[in-house]
This record gives C-alpha cells, structure tokens and sequence, in this order.
C-alpha cells in the first residue's frame, strides 16, 4: 500500500548507505529536485546514482554528487556543457563511471522490473562499450548480452497520484519514471497533488499503484 | 551524377537533407546540426518527429510563454507539441528505435567508413569523458542513417574514410552522407557518389582512400 | 500447530486461504477454485485483485446490464472495475508478475512436491492437448505461492508428494498448501505442518511419502 | 502514414499465403472478429496464427481455422471447453501447434517490436516447454532463452484510432494490441471511430500511430 508522506524527509527515510539509487528525470524535465534534496539533507553516502545524466549546474543531481555521496554513476551521457561538479569528481577519481548507451539503460532498468534475466540487444554490439561482454550473432546481426540494474530505491518526479499510487506524468517528464517506478524495492514519487481513489481515469494511468511505496507532494 | 559548382553552406545542407526526407515518414533528428533540418521541412509533407526523450509529433523550438519545463527535446530544448503527437516511456522509445520503427535518423559524425561504419561518440581521447546518449541506438535502429557532416576536419583530414580511426558508434548502419561538398550512398560494399559541391568526382579520389563510384 | 476436528468443505477452504492473504497486499488469484477466495476478502483490507488480461483493481463478478464485453477476466467471464484500477497491455501485466511485484498468488494443483515444486498445468497424458496459459508465470512470478486443493486425489493418492510425476509447472515456487485436511508451509527444506482439519499428524505422516515437522 | 481503409476486404489485401499473422484479443475482449473474418473470405492459406487461445466456438478465429488455411497456431491455451474445432483438426494431424506461457508469448512479442534479440526468462524454465532451449543460471536462479515472433501482420481490434493512426483500447480489450502493432510489418486495426488529428490527448494515446499501418471502422 502507497504511503502518502507528508515531507520529503519522511519521504526518503531509511535509504541505506550503499544502497544503488535509481534517479527519474532527463534534464530538468521529470527531476525529482525535492527528492534528492531531501537525500542530500539526509546525507546517505557510498551511493550508486543511475540518471540518464551526471547532473547539470549546481543543483539536483549536482548538488548530490557535490556533496561527494555518490560513490559511482551509471548514466548514458555525463558530459554535459555544465557538468562541471561531475567533471570535476571525475577528474580527481572521486567517482566511478559506467557509461551506457541509452537505450541498453532503459532496457536494463525495464528488465529488472520485469524479471528478465539479461537480453540480447543490437546497440553497441562491436563498440568499445561491449568490450568484456557476451556477443553473439543472432539472424546475422551483432548482438551483446545486457544485464538488468536493479535498485534499493528509486526517485522518481510524476505529476499527479491517486490515494493508490497510481501515477500519470506530463509531456516528456514521463521518461525514465514508469521504468524506474518498477526496478527498486522501494519507489518513492514526488508529484504536484494527490487526488482521491477514484479520480484518475483507469485507461490512462501510466504506473499503476503496485509499483509505487511512497508519495509525498512537492510545489 | 549532379555536379554543383560551390560548396554547400552549413543552411544548404540542411536544406538538402530535408528535401530527401520521404514525405509522411518518422524522423529523428540527432542534436547538434542535425536539429537545423527541421527549420527546412515542408510541413505539407507529414514529416513526424520523434525524440528519443519520448515523444512523436514533436513541433519547432518553443518561445516565451511557449516555453514548457516538461516539454524538452533529446538536447533538453523547450519545444512544442503537434497535433497527433504521443508521449511514451524512454524503454518504449527506445523498442521504437530499436525495433526499426524509425524511417530515418539524421546524425552528426567524426568519421564514416565506406561500409556504413559510424564514429560519432567519442574521441578516444584518453583524457574525454565517454558519452554515448542515444547515438548507439540510433545508428542500429532507424531504416536509414543520414549522416551531415564537412567532408574534411579542420586539419584537412576526410571525414569518409577506409576504416575509422575514432571508436565506433555502429557497425555499417550509414546509408547516405551528407556533406559540404558531396552525396554519398552507402550500400555497405560500395560509395557512390550522387552529387558534388564545388569539387570533381576525381578531385574526390585523389583526396579521400575510399573507392567511389557513380551512377551507371 | 492447531488440530481441528473435520476437514475444511471448498467454501471454508476459500475462507480460510482468504484469511492469510495479508491486508493491502496485491493478489491473483488463478483461474478455478482459487477464484472463489474473492468471495472472502473483506473489502476492508484493501486486497487489490490482479487478473493478467491487464488489470489491477479488479471488482466482483458483474451481472445483468455491469456485464461488459470489454471487461473479462482471465477466465474470459464478465467482470467489474473497482475505484483506483488500471489498464495495461499483456507484456506489461506479465512483467508484473515475472517481476515479483504482486504479493500473493493462490492456484490450483495436481501436485506438490515438498521442495515446493509445482505441476498444475498438464497431466502428461499423450493424447491431452497441452495448454499453460499463465500458470507458469505465476509460479515464478509471486513473492508468495499460496496452493488449494484437496489433499488426496479420488483414487487416494495424496497429491503433496515426494516428487512430482505430472510435468512440473515451476520449480520450488510454493510457499503454502491450503488443503481440505491440512495447511502447509514450505520454504525448501522442510514442510511445516500448522493446521489440520480432521485429521492428525501421525494419521499425516503415515499417508505423505514426505517428511513433516511442526512448529516447535 | 496510416491508410484508413473503406472497409474490411480492402484493410486485408496483399496478405501472402505462408504470412504469420499475430492476431490480438483475450477471449472476445480485443478479438478483431471482422479483420477475422475477411481473412477467412480473402482465403490466404499456409498461415501461422499467434493468439493467446486457439479459437473458441465457431466464429472469429474459430471460423478461420475452420477452413483449413492456418498451418500452425502458436498460443498459451489451446484447451478451452468450447476449442472443439481446433480440437479436432489437432487431433486429426491438421494443424501444428506450440504452446508457450503466457507471458513468455507477449514478451517475444513485444521483444520482436522492441529490437530484442533474445532474453533469458525464468518462466518455464526447468519444464517440458523448456526441452531443447538454451537455459542458464543467473543469479542463483534457473532461465531459459526465447527469442522474439516476428510477423508479417497484425489484425487487432482497438476502441479509437485518430487520423495519424494513434490508437486507444478499452479496458481488458487492450491486452495484445499494444504488442503485436509493434511486431509486425503490416499492423491492421479494427475500430469503433476514427477522429480527426487532435482529438486524442497526447498523454493517452496507447499505441503511436508509428506502429499502424491501416485502420477501418467496424461495427
């Protein structure tokens, strides 16, 4: 059952150190800024961040990785025009990057929430990012062999829940959520407002409740 | 074959990609100049965008109370939203790319090798952090990569070339290129030379080590 | 462990599997007897019923004019929506449940092995027509496979066993056995006896060819 | 783009006998009896049918096996109470059957639409379905490796298409549809209405009109 927290701090309690982290948004657009605030305040350390990105300017997820909790990053894209606090960890070999391809990210996080055990997937199959990693020719194509990432939690930004969880998202702030919701034993979402059971139409909610643990409404 | 007798400026390009762009067909537009062929299609023509971050009927930049913090492109650009369009997750964007949905992508490049071999991802500087994004998926998934680009680098170097040199982005997955002063159709066995720029099928020989060949 | 002095009829069998299912959790319930536990949940424990034609929210069964072609379970008859449901597509619903995202599933079996392996989906008879459906999705798929049946099959034979010899529908999956005679908790090792209707461990003991223990 | 089709004989035409065709609905919900049934009037032969089920009564997909053009069904549950007529033609040597699990059927569906080359699944590993798959233990835990149905078509049955070709469902009527317009190249869709471009929100669309090819208006 979806708990509707009344803060962010309560929302992100009992993260453990450690813990991998999946983080929603793509660029600003489906951040969850509160959430990570709340985690930053919290000071939960030797993290794995999993985020399309490594943080832009100086707030979010840079602001995170600032702060030095973040012990490795598993992102598709790190450098950014103002990724200067990730460059600048990574510089100094304060943080670890694993970089993968887009897709092969989202299709990882998606298997591990629908309990595939690994796939076969075309993308990046004879680059430098399959290099120590199962290839095989399937009906005459390259294929390398990706495994799911699974997460203790994620945070995630939609915009409105329901009393159950139920989650629908705005424009292309959906992005990493829906998968995301359902690759961590704990998913926690920050959204615009909670609306009665009842309310969102059931033909168009995206993440249905089962995904979603906690719920807390940020401005 | 066409010959031209200037180069194509960086406008003429992007025109020229936008003309061969089959009408009604399902488009993504890589970041960087790639993004310039949009400003250069005919809307009569149904050309869809697609966006990796998650959308399909994805309309021009968007300006001043346009501008929507949740309505981004795949280079985090406010934008706008067409009639018809649909949001979706980044796993069913991605099977959309994947899966071979896409008619064409339109990518930037370092390098290209005369079987369809692209480098755009990474300069394998020792020193570069790696960011691949969308690139990877891009290059196996859509039916047909364009790639723009200037033929040559700055230091003269050509840009199609026999074998990359920069780490590869996908494995013959090029099928036209592009650029200032040249067409050229991959078949992954040949290069052939659809229109020139300012230049000559044989000042192209002499200057790049791929063998080019044109239209009987 | 609790004796009771008569075995369970199937409606006090439904009964009690729908005690156990824990308040608020997220449930399937198979298709046949397992069906029947719906009738017991109390509406107050907010059990959300999962059925894997693409619904979470699942209402009682729907009569007269409630009855809509649209809205079936996964034994295709008519069913009813309740506040706070969803809508999903077949991957979707089957990534659910592969993914172990519902709490409990409660099926139906020919037999138990006492390591928890189940085979529920074929009796291996040449001339049958082999068909699963979601069965085995389910047993791997739940965080905790609850079984109902009766203990001993028409001819006697108990249907807990040693070994299955039907075709297995998933290995080391159940978690409970609800039976008519007893109730069976089973976590790889060992298989807990904690209830028995009518009958008594020794009289258990003496007709199962699988070691028993009780709770100390 | 999307063609919108006069009528049903139209939707259908250029099917090739041999063609594996995946048809959608579970049961009645999402069955798309009319394309059904002008591909049993077309009479295409040498067809490899993908449904959940192998027909029940005598009608929709029934019907079609009825005639003798479907060679081979591939589906999860064959033995329904009312499947006598795939009963008999299975009995008689007619008709070729592969029973996958449920879920394995709508994976390989949605992996041949998404680009997947294969993926270890857990379900059914270590059972008769399993015998002569490639199977693997990861992480402690018995998998079995499926690969993707591609298709030449897909008949479904949708409630609304727009005139792009976006498509929303109803209710449990959605259940294949949104996988098997991904996975073939030939996606058909039978619906109640079409409306103009716009009508659709954006947010609700179920399956982008990228993944549908013609559209007609049935009863």
């Amino acid at each position: 059952m979806v708990e509707i927290a009344p803060d962010t701090d309560t929302a992100v309690r009992g993260i453990a150190a450690g813990s991998t982290v999946l983080i929603g948004g793509f660029g600003p657009a489906g951040q969850p800024y509160a959430l990570i605030d709340a985690l930053r305040r919290v000071g939960t350390g030797d993290l794995t961040v999993v985020n399309n990105n490594a943080g832009n300017g100086s707030t979010g997820l840079a602001a995170l990785l600032a702060t030095g909790q973040v012990r490795k990053i598993i992102c598709s894209f790190p450098r950014q025009v103002d990724s200067y606090v990730f460059e600048e960890l990574y510089a100094e070999g304060r943080i670890e990057l694993e970089v993968a391809p887009q897709g092969n990210l989202a299709e990882r996080i998606r298997a591990a929430g629908a309990g595939i055990g690994a796939f076969y997937t075309p993308t990046g199959a004879g680059t430098m990012l399959a290099e120590g990693k199962e290839a095989r020719v399937i009906d005459g194509r390259a294929h390398v062999l990706e495994y799911p990432i699974h997460a203790d939690v994620a945070l995630i930004r939609a915009h409105t829940a329901d009393e159950a969880g139920n989650l629908v998202y705005r424009k292309t702030g959906r992005n990493f959520g829906p998968i995301m919701a359902t690759a961590a034993r704990l998913t926690i979402a920050e959204v615009t407002r909670v609306v009665p059971v009842g309310t969102l139409d059931p033909e168009t909610v995206v993440t249905p409740g089962i995904y979603v643990d906690r719920v807390v409404v940020t401005a | 074959m066409i010959e031209h007798p200037a180069p194509l400026t960086r406008v003429e390009l992007a025109r020229l990609v936008a003309r061969d762009i089959p009408p009604n067909s399902y488009v993504n537009l890589g970041i960087g100049q790639p993004t310039a062929v949009a400003d250069h299609l005919d809307p009569a023509h149904g050309v869809v965008l697609h966006t990796e971050n998650g959308m399909l009927g994805m309309g021009p930049h968007a300006h001043g109370d346009d501008v929507d913090p949740d309505l981004l492109n795949a280079g985090k650009t406010p934008v706008t939203e067409l009639p018809g369009a649909s949001y979706f997750d980044h796993a069913q964007s991605f099977a959309m790319m994947r899966g071979g949905h896409l008619d064409v992508c339109v990518l930037g490049a370092f390098q290209v090798a005369g079987d369809g071999t692209l480098a755009n991802w990474h300069t394998g500087a020792p020193d570069a952090i790696p960011a691949v994004g969308g690139a990877m998926d891009l290059a196996v998934g859509a039916k047909d990569v364009f790639v723009m680009m200037t033929l040559f680098d700055k230091t003269g170097a050509p840009k199609l070339v026999r074998e990359c040199t920069y780490p590869v982005t996908g494995l013959r997955c090029v099928s036209r290129v592009y650029t200032d002063q040249a067409v050229f159709h991959l078949d992954g066995d040949r290069v052939l030379v659809t229109e020139t720029y300012g230049t000559t099928m044989s000042e192209l020989s002499a200057r790049l080590d791929v063998p080019l060949t044109t239209a009987p």
